[in-house]
């Protein structure tokens, strides 16, 4: 079977026959759908954006019409001002597609799509056709989501966790269809993230090349791989959630009414139950991806190797035990809270180990400061900031005064912006070249970093301090308090900042789009690599390989002694190395 | 690792790295692992809902007819058997016993979803919503005199209709899949002691279904 | 403009400013350390001509250290976090002599009932709300309530005196959040969660529901009056002979 | 094809899954019982059930470890999930 298919691709290789449909379209190939994949969910990255930036400029200037703001709807921004359920449907949706439809496609649809079968040396997925089924149902749910903010009555208005009672009725949130469609959307999502997840775990278990033993795949492979898993288990308990909120909005049940005997809090419970491994399938993906950049940029082996998964594992264990840390002030058994709280505050020893790992993978490095690099020592450097913000919100006596503050978002900023977007960045420009055979412009890549970091930090860094003095979130006018009057230059502080932040994307924009048509041609390892996608041509063709590549070592052995280069690819046979033993039936 | 052993229950495909299981099987493990946790939200609100109710729920058999479901798991019971038979025939290498177990399993599969269909439109006649009783029908009666408590009832509704229904549905899809590998694979032919993954990958599907309706049946018709 | 925690207002404040403080320090000692690091490794190790990074794989000895004093920190600041918080939130950290105010939220507003002379609060039930006339629910059958006093988005405590806060929501889940007293606590719609603080300085403060409740979320906001006991009886007999007989 | 192990009587686990369901029906009846019991009685029989169908008719008997790893992951999460929600109505 596995042969058979192995030698069709090999003929592919060389000569492809495939219609235009089946080849970009509805393509099997799992580069095809890992590109697919990339030009939706930053679409979706665009889309968010342009939300936080409505969101910023009513928080600057509340009650003034916005530029622009007159092309939008009488239903949205009468005279361009922006109405509060619009405001809401913002927040909402802001936190929706970013979580989602953004970091979440670009972590696992794109670089588990594109990089597992390229970094384990096989030919394609374990499963191409669910692979397919998997961008086309996100697709599907992101086109849903997408229109609920043009139905009658907007998009939902519940805020992207949705807390039930308001998002379950009607006339307590003022949005119906906006709030089905989010469930229905969720649940296309979920049916995609399953599909998706048990194709990369599979993948992984079964379908690595010879010689790549467990412990000698990348960590950005470690880190996809424990991501599936979380994904596979967490994501059905949010189907199952959102189905029963759909089910409440249309069917009339009774889950989450207290009324009837139902439980608001339950709805907390599942949702942060799918919500925490949620956060870390944000973030992991990217930890992993910045091993890969800092160990390439450092031309130096991975500090602590071992250490390094296993951190992963354990982040990612004790990530099915902390999700109650959401819900301190929620009305939750206090005593649930004791020990939600010691678990969560363990967490931040695997964090700690993965930044002092990445510290000690560039002490006495030879540092190369291209594009993916400095992306990747950005992401220690706010990843640092953001998951020293989350040990004060673990302590729960301290949580009980910052939570629903701005301090939260801060740190939820400092995690999925400046940790996952850098790395997403990074990752982009580092696999660019295999997947379109051009380079991305390095000076126009630097800029795009130094303005993003500068920027960045003047948005989301000043969510602290207004934070602490007590600035609550999801305010559509903060100048209602008397307190959090003095706190307004803040915030204009922080939203011109922002609009500077969201025009440097601009420049990433520009220069993907460029250098796809006229960037300088890639060779077949620009960053002079050592993972296995680096042993085939840019772009990648389809297969892969004709022949799959043996592995003889793990992947970040830079300048080992008694190598004539300062790095030594997976795939490359030293008189010392011995091949790997395949038995017919066992072939580890 | 012994040959015999590496090979246990598996047909004799070429061979896979990683753990020796094949790659649909595998597969179908971990697709089953997301179906554990998504019926464990299912149930697990069921249980938490009826947990902490503040008033009695309604006792088994006023409500929902034991006898009918308790035929219906037997049926589910008996086309588990069935497709492990066909299972088995094929690795024996049986055509004609495979298909005729496969078809048992169909038809049984078949009954079973039908027989459902009967119990909600006959609930739903009698008053059963997944919104609670609804008002002059025979359920509001005894909720009236008391037999059934009102308190719970909402609870009741939603939590039966969404549990059932969603595994009606899981069955339902099995059946679907395997009417097309009874048509398109097993009919023709294509299935021989040395490829049959087809059979065990849907027949596990297929046993995890009946495996949670013995949960459900207990705990949403006999507590 | 504020660069720190909000003034301190209850009992509660001075220890959990003192715990972010402690925190803050752990924090900025690693933030410190870990940024500095960098910056050094960046300008130290930078790429030069003919030279060849370390080939090393890691160091067991360092990946210990840097295991154990995060997992001790954690460790110990788990611990002291639990006292305080068991102190405030516990099962049974109300004090029993606390006075007894109901909060009751809804789209968008705050009812506060006070207990009257009898210093109990009367019973209630979702299912009497009535817009105008009963906006808490007080069940007329429960004698504790008939000298209870309903008032609308105005809290008035005593100072020097732990108050426990009955809260109840009639609608969605709101939050009942006072910045200067340190004091957050969401309101649940089916559940009465109890809620003590006890405020230390007399003065205005403002109430904010910090969970989003929908569309009047932004202006769901009441003021709080800190007054010494002689203001408060004061004001009490004062609102009372204003309302009349405040329910039925 | 030869299997390495036994292949288990099927109809012998089918006659053990209807006598079980027997018993539980049995057990709907009013009883002398307390409540509690019988709520033991009737989960440990459905479990009893449910581990009979996975590990003939699924076969994890006689699967190597790593295939019952997976299939046992999802339980243990479960229950945490089933325990903290029901924690709530106990304190």
């Amino acid at each position: 079977m596995t042969t058979v298919a192995a030698t069709a691709q090999a003929a592919h290789a060389h000569h492809d026959d495939r219609s235009f449909i089946q080849k970009y379209i509805f393509s099997t190939d799992h580069k095809i759908i890992g590109i697919q994949f990339l030009f939706l969910s930053l679409f979706f990255l665009m889309v968010g954006g342009l939300l936080a930036m409505q969101i910023r400029w009513q928080l600057a200037y509340p009650g003034k019409p916005m530029p622009l703001g007159n092309l939008l709807p009488e239903t949205m921004a009468p005279g361009g001002v922006l109405l509060p359920e619009y405001y809401l449907q913002l927040v909402t949706m802001h936190g929706t597609f970013m979580v989602f439809f953004a970091i979440m496609l670009l972590l696992v649809g794109v670089y588990a799509n594109f990089l597992i079968p390229l970094k384990i040396g096989a030919h394609d997925m374990a499963f191409p056709r669910i692979n397919m089924a998997s961008f086309w149902s996100a697709f599907a749910s992101g086109i849903v989501m997408l229109m609920s903010l043009f139905v009658p009555e907007g998009s939902s208005r519940a805020g992207w966790t949705m807390y039930v009672p308001l998002s379950a009725r009607h006339d307590y949130s003022g949005a119906e269809f906006g709030q089905e469609m989010w469930s229905i959307s969720i649940i296309l999502f979920g049916l995609s993230s399953i599909l998706g997840s048990l194709n990369y775990i599979t993948t992984v278990i079964n379908n690595r090349a010879a010689g790549m033993t467990w412990f000698r795949m990348p960590l950005s492979v470690w880190a996809l791989f424990i991501t599936a898993i979380l994904g596979l288990l967490a994501v059905p308990v949010l189907a199952g959630a959102a189905i029963m909120l759909l089910f409440e909005q249309i069917l009339g049940t009774h889950f989450f009414d207290p009324a009837y005997g139902g439980q608001p809090i339950l709805w907390q419970h599942l949702f942060w139950f799918f919500g925490h491994p949620e956060v870390y399938i944000l973030i992991l993906p990217a930890m992993g991806m910045v091993s890969e950049l800092i160990a390439n940029g450092s031309r130096k082996p991975i500090f602590g190797y071992h250490s390094m998964v296993f951190a992963i594992a354990g982040i990612a264990f004790l990530g099915w035990i902390v999700w109650g840390h959401h819900m301190f002030v929620s009305g939750m058994n206090p005593t649930l809270g004791s020990t939600f709280m010691v678990s969560t505050l363990l967490i931040a020893v695997p964090s700690a180990i993965k930044v002092f790992n990445w510290m000690g993978t560039m002490w006495r490095g030879n540092l190369r400061f291209h594009v993916p690099m400095l992306h990747g020592v950005a992401f220690v450097a706010m990843f640092t900031i953001g998951g020293l913000s989350g040990i004060f919100m673990a302590a729960t006596p301290v949580d009980m005064f910052i939570h629903d503050t701005y301090f939260i978002v801060a740190h939820l900023h400092y995690v999925l912006f400046g940790g996952s977007l850098f790395a997403i960045f990074g990752g982009i420009v580092f696999w660019y070249p295999k997947m379109f055979g051009r380079m991305m412009n390095e000076t126009w890549g630097k800029i795009h970093f130094w303005l993003t970091f500068i920027f960045y930090n003047g948005t989301f860094f000043p969510m602290h301090i207004i934070g602490m003095a007590g600035h609550m979130r999801r305010l559509y006018d903060p100048t209602i308090y008397d307190f959090l009057k003095p706190m307004q230059p803040m915030n204009e502080f922080i939203s011109i900042c922002a609009f500077l932040l969201y025009g440097s994307q601009i420049i990433f924009f520009v220069n993907f789009w460029w250098s796809m048509f006229k960037g300088k041609k890639a060779s077949q390892n620009p960053w002079n690599d050592n993972g296995l996608e680096w042993t085939t041509p840019s772009p990648a063709p389809h297969g892969n390989w004709d022949t799959l590549p043996t592995v003889y070592r793990g992947p970040y052995e830079f300048s080992a002694p008694g190598a004539s280069e300062d790095y030594l690819p997976q795939n490359r046979k030293l008189p010392t190395d011995r091949d790997p033993v395949l038995s017919p039936a066992a072939g580890h | 690792m012994s040959q015999a052993m590496a090979g246990a229950m598996q047909p004799p495909f070429p061979a896979e790295r990683g753990i020796e299981v094949y790659n649909k099987k595998l597969g179908m493990w971990i697709f089953l692992a997301s179906e554990v946790m998504f019926f464990a939200a299912l149930i697990g609100s069921y249980v938490i809902l009826r947990f902490g109710a503040t008033g009695a729920w309604a006792k088994p058999g006023i409500v929902l007819s034991i006898q009918i479901t308790a035929f219906n798991t037997f049926l589910l019971i008996c086309s588990s058997v069935s497709m492990v038979k066909a299972y088995a025939a094929i690795q024996d290498g049986y055509q004609d016993k495979m298909k005729f177990w496969l078809l048992m399993t169909i038809l049984g599969g078949a009954c079973f979803v039908g027989i459902q269909v009967y119990e909600y439109i006959h609930l739903v006649e009698h008053g059963f919503l997944p919104s609670g009783v609804r008002e002059g029908s025979h359920l509001a009666e005894l909720v009236e005199n008391g037999t059934l408590p009102a308190a719970t009832m909402g609870l009741y509704g939603s939590t039966f209709f969404t549990m059932t229904g969603f595994h009606g549905f899981h069955v339902t899809c099995g059946v679907i899949s395997m009417l097309y590998l009874y048509l398109f694979k097993a009919l023709p032919g294509k299935y021989s002691p040395q490829d049959f993954g087809g059979i065990e990958v849907v027949g596990l599907y297929w046993h995890f279904v009946d495996l949670v309706w013995i949960i459900l049946f207990t705990i949403v018709y006999l507590v | 403009m504020h660069w720190w925690l909000p003034p301190q207002g209850s009992t509660f404040a001075p220890d959990i400013d003192y715990m972010f403080t402690a925190i803050l320090v752990i924090t900025g000692i690693t933030f410190v350390g870990v940024e500095l690091g960098l910056l050094w490794f960046i300008f130290a190790y930078r790429e030069r001509p003919g030279r060849k990074a370390f080939y090393t794989h890691g160091s067991t000895k360092a990946e210990i250290i840097w295991t154990a004093i995060p997992a001790v920190t954690m460790v110990i600041m788990g611990i002291a976090s639990n006292g305080l918080w068991v102190k405030i939130k516990g099962r049974n950290s109300v004090p029993a002599n606390a006075y007894p105010i109901g909060v009751h939220a809804k789209q968008f507003e705050w009812w506060f009932t006070y207990p009257g002379p009898d210093g109990k609060l009367g019973r209630t039930s979702p299912a009497l709300v009535a817009k105008t006339t009963n906006p808490t629910g007080l069940d007329p059958d429960d004698p504790a309530g008939h000298d209870d006093l309903v008032v609308r988005n105005q809290m008035h405590v005593p100072v020097g005196r732990p108050v426990v806060a009955y809260l109840t929501a009639e609608d969605v889940i709101h939050s009942f959040y006072v910045p200067e007293f340190r004091v957050r606590q969401d309101v649940v719609p089916g559940m009465e969660i109890k809620s003590w603080f006890e405020a230390t300085v007399p003065g205005t403060y403002e109430l904010g529901c910090s969970q989003l409740c929908g569309l009047g979320h932004y202006k769901m906001r009441a003021v709080v009056t800190v007054h010494t006991q002689e203001d408060y009886d004061a004001w009490m007999q004062r609102t009372a002979k204003e309302k009349g007989e405040p329910t039925s | 094809m030869e299997t390495a192990h036994k292949r288990p009587n099927y109809i012998l686990i089918w006659i053990y899954l209807a006598v079980l369901t027997a018993a539980e029906l049995g057990l709907a009846f009013e009883l002398p019982i307390t409540a509690n019991l019988k709520l033991a009685l009737l989960l440990f029989l459905a479990v009893w059930k449910a581990l009979l169908v996975g590990l003939y008719f699924m076969h994890l008997k006689f699967e190597k470890w790593n295939l019952r790893m997976l299939a046992i992951i999802p339980i243990p999460l479960a229950l945490i999930l089933l325990f903290a929600g029901m924690s709530e109505h106990i304190w």
